[in-house]
């Protein structure tokens, strides 16, 4: 979490992409010049199915407000079938975490071809918006982490 | 004897916590009892005792030790330890109570834990004297009386009344902080109530149960006993057994890095697992087996062998009713004696 | 401890504009493990390349960090300067803060911030890097070419060319497959076998080709440049060396009544057989099921007849192994099973045909000799209804989703071969839409239409009924005019939907290559890689990937080819660094993991691990061989234990960075 | 029932089938059995328990047990045989190794349930007729059989040995259980107060491991969470943070492969329903990718290793349910 000048809660916004597709569509949305807010800082992962549960939690016990992972369309997976398994595992992840009460909207799914660098952009700004909307991440957060 | 007519005791409860944090075993909905703080209108339970011992009050679960603030290539360390403010456990149970006596011979003794010593400091221990021990108690075999219990202040229920015994300057404290709600009495009806107890503990399952064969000098023989194959086999290896025990006293020290900064801290560990006291080249006991024979090593022989003859377990029963595949002491004790 | 240098570039004004780079390269400075921190106009220079590299000797660098453009863009550049210096490769990290983060932003503040915390995520990862060396995997000097059909053929002669040994295995008693049995070929309607047998007779001659007929893949084993495959000999009970292929015996035979599978049972062979004149290798086999002395004990004409002693009644199965560098599959296509198609009449009425028969009752080569004639009475037909889409692009589950793709063209030919030899016979052609994208494709179909005057009729056939007097009503359907037509057809010929040949599935489960829910092979990327398959070293050719047409097929064919000769040509192979690997000590061999790769790079084997308590302890564990790894990390979360992990994408660099980020 | 497994174990190790037998092993009261090995008729004679307390799942210990020289006999009630195949299906146990005789399943009781209703000093517990006489210090107390059942056996989804090698009664079949009802029903709060029910759950965490170290899908050589290099190692909940982690991660890891055989909740010393986390996935596995019963067989593919094109997105999960 950020705070800027005018108190705006600034949500901190973690977007794993996989290096085919969503980190090319990242890219081209820069190569655009098309805007999606500092909040989001994106970490490259060569496949979504990289993206152990784990890591997601880890960003939420750091300070991360929401999650969003992003991949190849299904059937376009570089690897053939990575973004199935993903999909299947952050299915039941995601509804895990509905289920204990961790607001649902916090963490998303998404797939971003390389060629749209607009979804990417427009992804980004409504999932900062609405994790803005919901605050900062109480229910999932480490306290120990939580900065002074 | 001072004594409280029993329907008034949340009065002195609530007179006491005006002064300083009060905690009382009382129930959760789950029906066991866990020592919660004082507030109007909460019952003290009607178990025999709590799930988790009163140890936490004085050796928690996890503690700070120190910290480190990180910021960039500096590094700066601080001292998070706090003096504690003064607070009263009530209802402790004697074999709890003869707990603190164990732990303070591991942590009072120099080099002095102070963290430790800190809340034992500020901590007065009020205890309950029992009426209906369970089928699992055999604090007995440990020379503890549970109609006659330490602490601070001890503290009797016959039904009607409750008595009050200071033990300890600070159990007088305590006594004479609520000593205006308090009576002097005789104690016949507290003494035939007493009696009727001893009469119960006579006919517990354990009520034999001796240490008459275990001790420092029995490290040799029980050590390479070959029983210790088949009464681990089955343990899962899991911590219960020690995290409910009353005085089990191990602890790991570990780092946490915050994003800004390393928290040092450090909790409870077990000898049941796998990575206690890992080294660098592993873990010195090498099965289950080896672990297994720790635990009741130390209790059993290590522990009095270092502390005049003291047992490192009270009886309390807890690792009995806990341990998910119910292998405990009690069936650890009666197996070695067996020659 | 860690020496790392980070390097800020300005890329001009691209970084410079939006980003503060002296701020972020003095903020990086203070990191942790950070010797250096310097900006400068254009890293990817050479002289902003010499100044990484002059870095990296002047201060012993351990690690760079350059934020720069994106990885993709860059990171190739940078690893090879990192080691031009002499460091690792591997242990280079590029923050991205162009396209992620200059180009996006407009604020100097908060986009220098954010280049901050991704020059921090990137330093944090590097701390962790390992020295990554490429492995390197022999290749074997040899293709293996499944499946004798144009694909196969056509394959196995250009690598053949290219000087490598390539082995054709050919489920039949020749090679030839389906093109062999085609009369003639769109859209130039030279004749199938005139130009189809010369290469099967190359094929056969060349003596780095070796073709092993009537014989199947039953096991394969290892990876990319290093194949160990198990063929299945099927015995002929003909010995090949010998038998010349004089044909007495087949004469011989006593027993004739033998359905021909190559004149898609039209008519009869023995049971001792040459499937064509022209068959590759040209020598006899004999049919068990048929076969009276196999069945009875009782016979051995063929054995007396045959000169030179080939016959061998005794002949057993015979499993033969062989080591390939790479295999390209070639399994091609059939007809699917029209069983299910009552309403055509198929199997009611033997003058309702598939275009496939159709092709062996006008071949000079057929049960006819060439001359048209219909099955029932060998009557001269007059009017011919043929019916498109039969089983192609059905959203039921009678037939198939996808378009057959080539029954439009094949079907313009058929009807412009009978208008042109039989003059008198009407044709009629119905269809849901023609399809001829191709060269010379939509000009051969007007031809049809303009100069043959075929009747093309847009719409469906509702119900073939076999009347009495030997005709055949087709009720059907014109959309365009809008009627109901009734025709009185001497025969029907039914376009039906093709298939991937049955031994395609099995064969994918052997070579762990993926299959769509067609069983169509899947192609690594089906634009940029359509002739390999997503597992190094397997390549697709012809039909078994999707329909396809003979200029297709031998284009696709090709190009496998050409793929197959890149990697054979190689000595060995340089491998991905960044593969999966397990840790054993940790592993559970559970089999999770290998359920989840794509490249069936996991195996497991029984090690026998020494105990802490000087026991030993045989355990089953996963293996990953990096030459077949790809590198996606399915596994690596499938693995409940952590035991398996990814080079250059750990989970301590991939938490480490998000530490970083979120800090 | 007792007689005949102890007559069973005894003839299977007289003629050699087996050298050594799984069971429980008798306790000091009523109600503390030990699951343990047997190796002689003595032994069983004297020992072997076969009762309304014999709830402990012993197939776990097959994963060390078939290792070793000679075949194991294991009793296995229906629940356990679902463990069994789960582990023979991940390479866990030498099936081979072990000799399975299914002996009917519970219900089994719970004696927590009968100390949480103030009983204490027990001496004794008999079932008289669905009516538990249970004898006291204090004296006789009696309550009704079913409320001392234990949870796992109050929602039993099988009575079915699905691996054996022989039987002692008759088989039974699946059943229609009620085991998804609290899940349901949790499903229906709102996310505040699922959040508020969980806290006040997953607080009571003690991170004895209880529930990991009996499960029977938890066999890992080194468990993440004592792995240091894991980076999310952890003795002790420091934080509410550490307990969600732990129970998330533990039940994710099992997802598709838990049985649902309770073990977890049957252990756990501050009885987190720490199964209701596994039935949430089991809950969803079923109706999203359709029914799978882990255990129930030994070849097909585990949910979260397999997938279909037309699988649903992530984003199911906004769409249904209260927020």
């Amino acid at each position: 979490m950020q705070v800027n000048d005018n108190k705006e809660f600034q949500p901190l916004i973690v977007a794993f992409c996989c290096n085919w597709c969503s980190y090319a569509g990242a890219d081209l949305s820069g190569t655009n010049r098309l805007n999606y807010p500092t909040n989001v800082k994106i970490i490259r992962v060569p496949c979504s199915c990289r993206v152990n549960p784990m890591f997601i939690l880890r960003a939420f016990q750091k300070g991360a407000d929401g999650v969003i992972l992003c991949g190849c369309h299904p059937g376009d997976c570089h690897y053939t079938s990575g973004n199935y398994f993903t999909r299947r595992r952050m299915t039941l992840l995601f509804s895990m975490l509905d289920f204990l009460g961790i607001e649902r909207d916090r963490t998303r799914v998404e797939w971003v071809s390389a060629a749209e660098g607009a979804k990417f952009a427009a992804t980004m700004n409504e999932f900062t918006e609405a994790v803005k909307k919901l605050g900062p991440n109480r229910r999932l957060e480490d306290l120990r982490c939580r900065k002074q | 004897m001072l004594r409280i007519s029993a329907d008034k005791i949340y009065e002195l409860l609530g007179a006491a916590s005006a002064a300083q944090t009060v905690y009382i075993p009382s129930e959760r909905e789950d029906g066991e009892a866990e020592f919660k703080k004082y507030e109007s209108g909460m019952k003290l339970t009607n178990r025999l005792n709590t799930l988790r011992s009163a140890k936490d009050f004085f050796f928690p679960q996890t503690e700070d030790l120190v910290e480190f603030k990180v910021d960039g290539k500096n590094i700066e360390i601080s001292d998070v330890r706090k003096e504690s403010e003064d607070f009263i456990i009530f209802g402790v149970r004697p074999c709890d109570a003869r707990s603190f006596t164990i732990l303070d011979k591991v942590y009072l003794v120099e080099p002095v834990d102070s963290f430790y010593k800190n809340r034992r400091d500020h901590g007065t221990v009020v205890t309950m004297a029992c009426s209906r021990p369970a089928e699992t108690c055999f604090c007995q075999t440990f020379g503890i009386d549970p109609t006659a219990p330490e602490g601070d202040c001890s503290v009797w229920n016959d039904g009607s009344y409750y008595y009050f015994k200071s033990n300890t300057d600070k159990g007088q404290k305590f006594i004479d902080s609520v000593t205006s709600l308090l009576e002097e009495s005789d104690t016949a009806e507290l003494d035939k109530s007493i009696e009727k107890t001893k009469e119960v503990m006579k006919k517990l399952p354990l009520a034999n149960l001796s240490t008459e064969n275990f001790g420092g000098d029995k490290l040799n023989e029980y050590f390479s006993s070959d029983k210790w194959a088949e009464l681990s086999e089955s343990c899962l290896g899991c911590g219960t057994c020690t995290f409910v025990c009353p005085t089990c006293q191990c602890y790991d020290i570990k780092d946490f890095n915050t994003g800004h900064g390393i928290k040092r801290y450090r909790c409870w560990d077990s000898c049941m697992y796998s990575d206690f006291t890992k080294m660098a080249h592993g873990n010195p006991r090498l099965t289950q087996l080896e672990r297994f024979r720790q635990r009741f090593m130390h209790k059993l022989v290590y522990f009095p062998a270092n502390n005049n003859g003291e047992f490192g377990c009270v009886g309390c029963g807890r690792c009995l009713s806990k341990c998910p595949i119910s292998m405990n002491i009690v069936k650890v004790m009666k197996a070695l004696e067996v020659k | 401890m860690q020496r790392i240098g980070v390097f800020v570039c300005h890329c001009g004004t691209n970084i410079a504009a939006t980003v503060d780079v002296k701020t972020v390269a003095e903020t990086l400075g203070k990191e942790p493990g950070v010797v250096i921190s310097q900006d400068y106009q254009y890293m990817c220079s050479e002289s902003g390349q010499n100044l990484v590299k002059d870095a990296i000797k002047e201060h012993n660098l351990t690690g760079i960090v350059i934020c720069s453009c994106s990885p993709r863009m860059h990171e190739n550049t940078f690893r090879k300067a990192a080691a031009a210096a002499g460091l690792n490769p591997y242990l280079v990290e590029i923050a991205n803060i162009r396209e992620q983060c200059s180009w996006i932003h407009k604020e100097i503040a908060t986009a220098t911030e954010k280049a901050v915390i991704l020059g921090r995520a990137a330093i944090a990862k590097v701390h962790l890097n390992a020295p990554l060396t490429a492995g390197e995997s022999p290749v074997v000097k040899k293709a293996l070419v499944i499946g004798g059909g144009i694909a196969g053929i056509q394959t196995a002669l250009d690598i053949a060319e290219a000087g490598f040994d390539v082995d054709i295995v050919e489920k039949n008693p020749t090679i030839g497959g389906k093109m062999a049995q085609i009369d003639k070929t769109f859209p130039t309607l030279d004749c199938a076998a005139c130009i189809l047998t010369p290469k099967m007779v190359e094929a056969s001659q060349n003596e780095r080709i070796t073709i092993r007929s009537f014989s199947e893949v039953t096991d394969v084993k290892g990876f990319v440049g290093n194949f160990t495959v198990k063929i299945k000999k099927k015995a002929r009970y003909v010995d090949e060396t010998k038998c010349t292929g004089c044909g007495l015996c087949t004469e011989k035979c006593p027993m004739k009544k033998v359905p021909n599978e190559f004149n898609m049972g039209l008519d009869n062979r023995s049971a001792v057989y040459i499937p064509f004149a022209q068959a590759v290798p040209k020598v006899a086999t004999i049919d068990p099921n048929y076969c009276m002395m196999l069945k009875t004990g009782k016979c051995g004409v063929c054995s007396k007849v045959c000169s030179v002693g080939a016959i061998n009644y005794k002949q057993q199965d015979e499993i033969i192994e062989e080591k390939y560098g790479a295999i390209i599959v070639a399994t091609g296509f059939n007809p699917i099973s029209l069983d299910k198609y009552d309403e055509f009449a198929y199997g009611q009425s033997p003058d309702v045909v598939t275009s496939l028969e159709l092709e062996r009752l006008m071949n000079a080569a057929g049960p006819n000799g060439g001359t048209l004639l219909r099955p029932s009475d060998k009557t001269h037909p007059h009017t011919i209804v043929f019916v498109q889409c039969v089983g192609s692009r059905c959203d039921d589950s009678k037939g198939k989703p996808y378009c057959s793709k080539i029954c439009c063209m094949y079907t313009a030919k058929h009807a412009m071969l009978i208008r042109e030899k039989y003059p008198d016979t009407e044709v009629y052609v119905f269809y849901i839409d023609v399809r001829t994208p191709g060269k010379n494709f939509d000009e051969f179909y007007r031809r049809a239409v303009e100069q043959y005057n075929v009747h093309y009729i847009k719409g469906m056939v509702g119900k073939v009924t076999p009347k009495s007097d030997g005709k055949i009503d087709v009720q059907a359907s014109d959309l365009l005019a809008n009627e109901q037509l009734h025709i009185n057809a001497d025969m029907v010929v039914l376009a039906a939907a093709i298939e991937p040949d049955k031994t395609a599935r099995p064969l994918a489960t052997m070579l762990t290559t993926q299959m769509d829910t067609n069983d169509f092979f899947t192609e690594a990327h089906p634009k940029l890689r359509p002739v390999e398959s997503a597992t190094a070293g397997i390549f697709l050719s012809g039909a078994c990937q999707g329909p396809k047409d003979i200029p297709e097929t031998v284009a696709q064919a090709s190009a496998a080819a050409a793929k197959a000769i890149g990697l054979l040509c190689k000595n060995s192979i340089t491998c991905n660094p960044c593969v999966a690997h397990s840790n054993e000590l940790m592993c559970n061999g559970c089999s999770s993991c290998e359920k989840v790769c794509p490249y069936g790079a996991i195996t497991y084997i029984d090690k026998e691990f020494r105990m802490p308590d000087r026991t030993t302890k045989v355990r089953r564990v996963a293996s990953v061989n990096p030459a077949v790894c790809q590198g996606c990390g399915a596994c690596t979360v499938a693995c409940p234990s952590g035991a398996m992990d990814l080079n250059g994408f750990s989970n301590s660099q991939i938490m480490a960075e998000v530490d970083a980020i979120c800090k | 029932m007792q007689e005949a497994m102890i007559n069973k174990a005894k003839q299977l190790l007289a003629d050699g089938t087996v050298s050594r037998v799984i069971g429980w092993k008798r306790g000091e009261f009523a109600y503390d059995i030990t699951p343990a090995v047997f190796e002689t008729a003595e032994e069983l004679e004297k020992d072997f328990v076969f009762d309304d307390f014999t709830s402990a799942n012993v197939s776990k210990y097959l994963v060390k047990e078939s290792k070793k020289e000679g075949k194991v006999l294991v009793f296995l009630k229906p629940c356990d045989t679902y463990s069994l195949n789960q582990l023979t299906k991940e390479h866990r146990v030498d099936r081979d190794n072990i000799y399975v005789v299914g002996i009917p399943g519970g219900p089994k009781l719970d004696i927590e349930k009968i100390k949480a209703k103030g009983i204490t000093g027990i001496t004794s517990v008999k079932n008289d007729n669905f009516t538990l006489k249970i004898e006291t210090l204090y004296g006789e107390e009696t309550m009704p059989f079913y409320e001392a059942v234990l949870d796992k056996c109050a929602s039993c989804k099988s009575k079915k040995h699905v691996t054996y090698d022989e039987l002692i009664g008759e088989d039974g079949d699946t059943l229609e259980s009620n085991r998804f009802d609290m899940v349901e029903q949790l499903e229906n709060m709102t996310s505040q107060e699922r959040y508020d029910f969980w806290r006040s759950e997953l607080s009571k965490c003690i991170r004895c491991n209880a529930c990991r170290n009996v499960c029977p899908a938890c066999t890992c050589e080194n468990c993440v969470f004592d792995n240091p290099a894991s980076g999310i190692d952890n003795k002790a909940p420091a934080d509410s943070f550490e307990e969600n982690m732990f129970h998330i991660i533990r039940a994710f890891h099992v997802a598709g492969r838990c049985t649902d055989c309770g073990e977890c909740s049957r252990v756990c010393p501050q009885h987190i329903p720490l199964h209701l986390l596994n039935r949430k996935f089991i809950k969803d596995i079923n109706s999203l990718y359709g029914e799978y019963q882990a255990g129930a067989d030994t070849t097909s593919r585990a949910p979260l290793t397999d997938y279909t094109a037309d699988d649903c997105e992530a984003s199911i999960v906004h769409e249904r349910g209260v927020e």
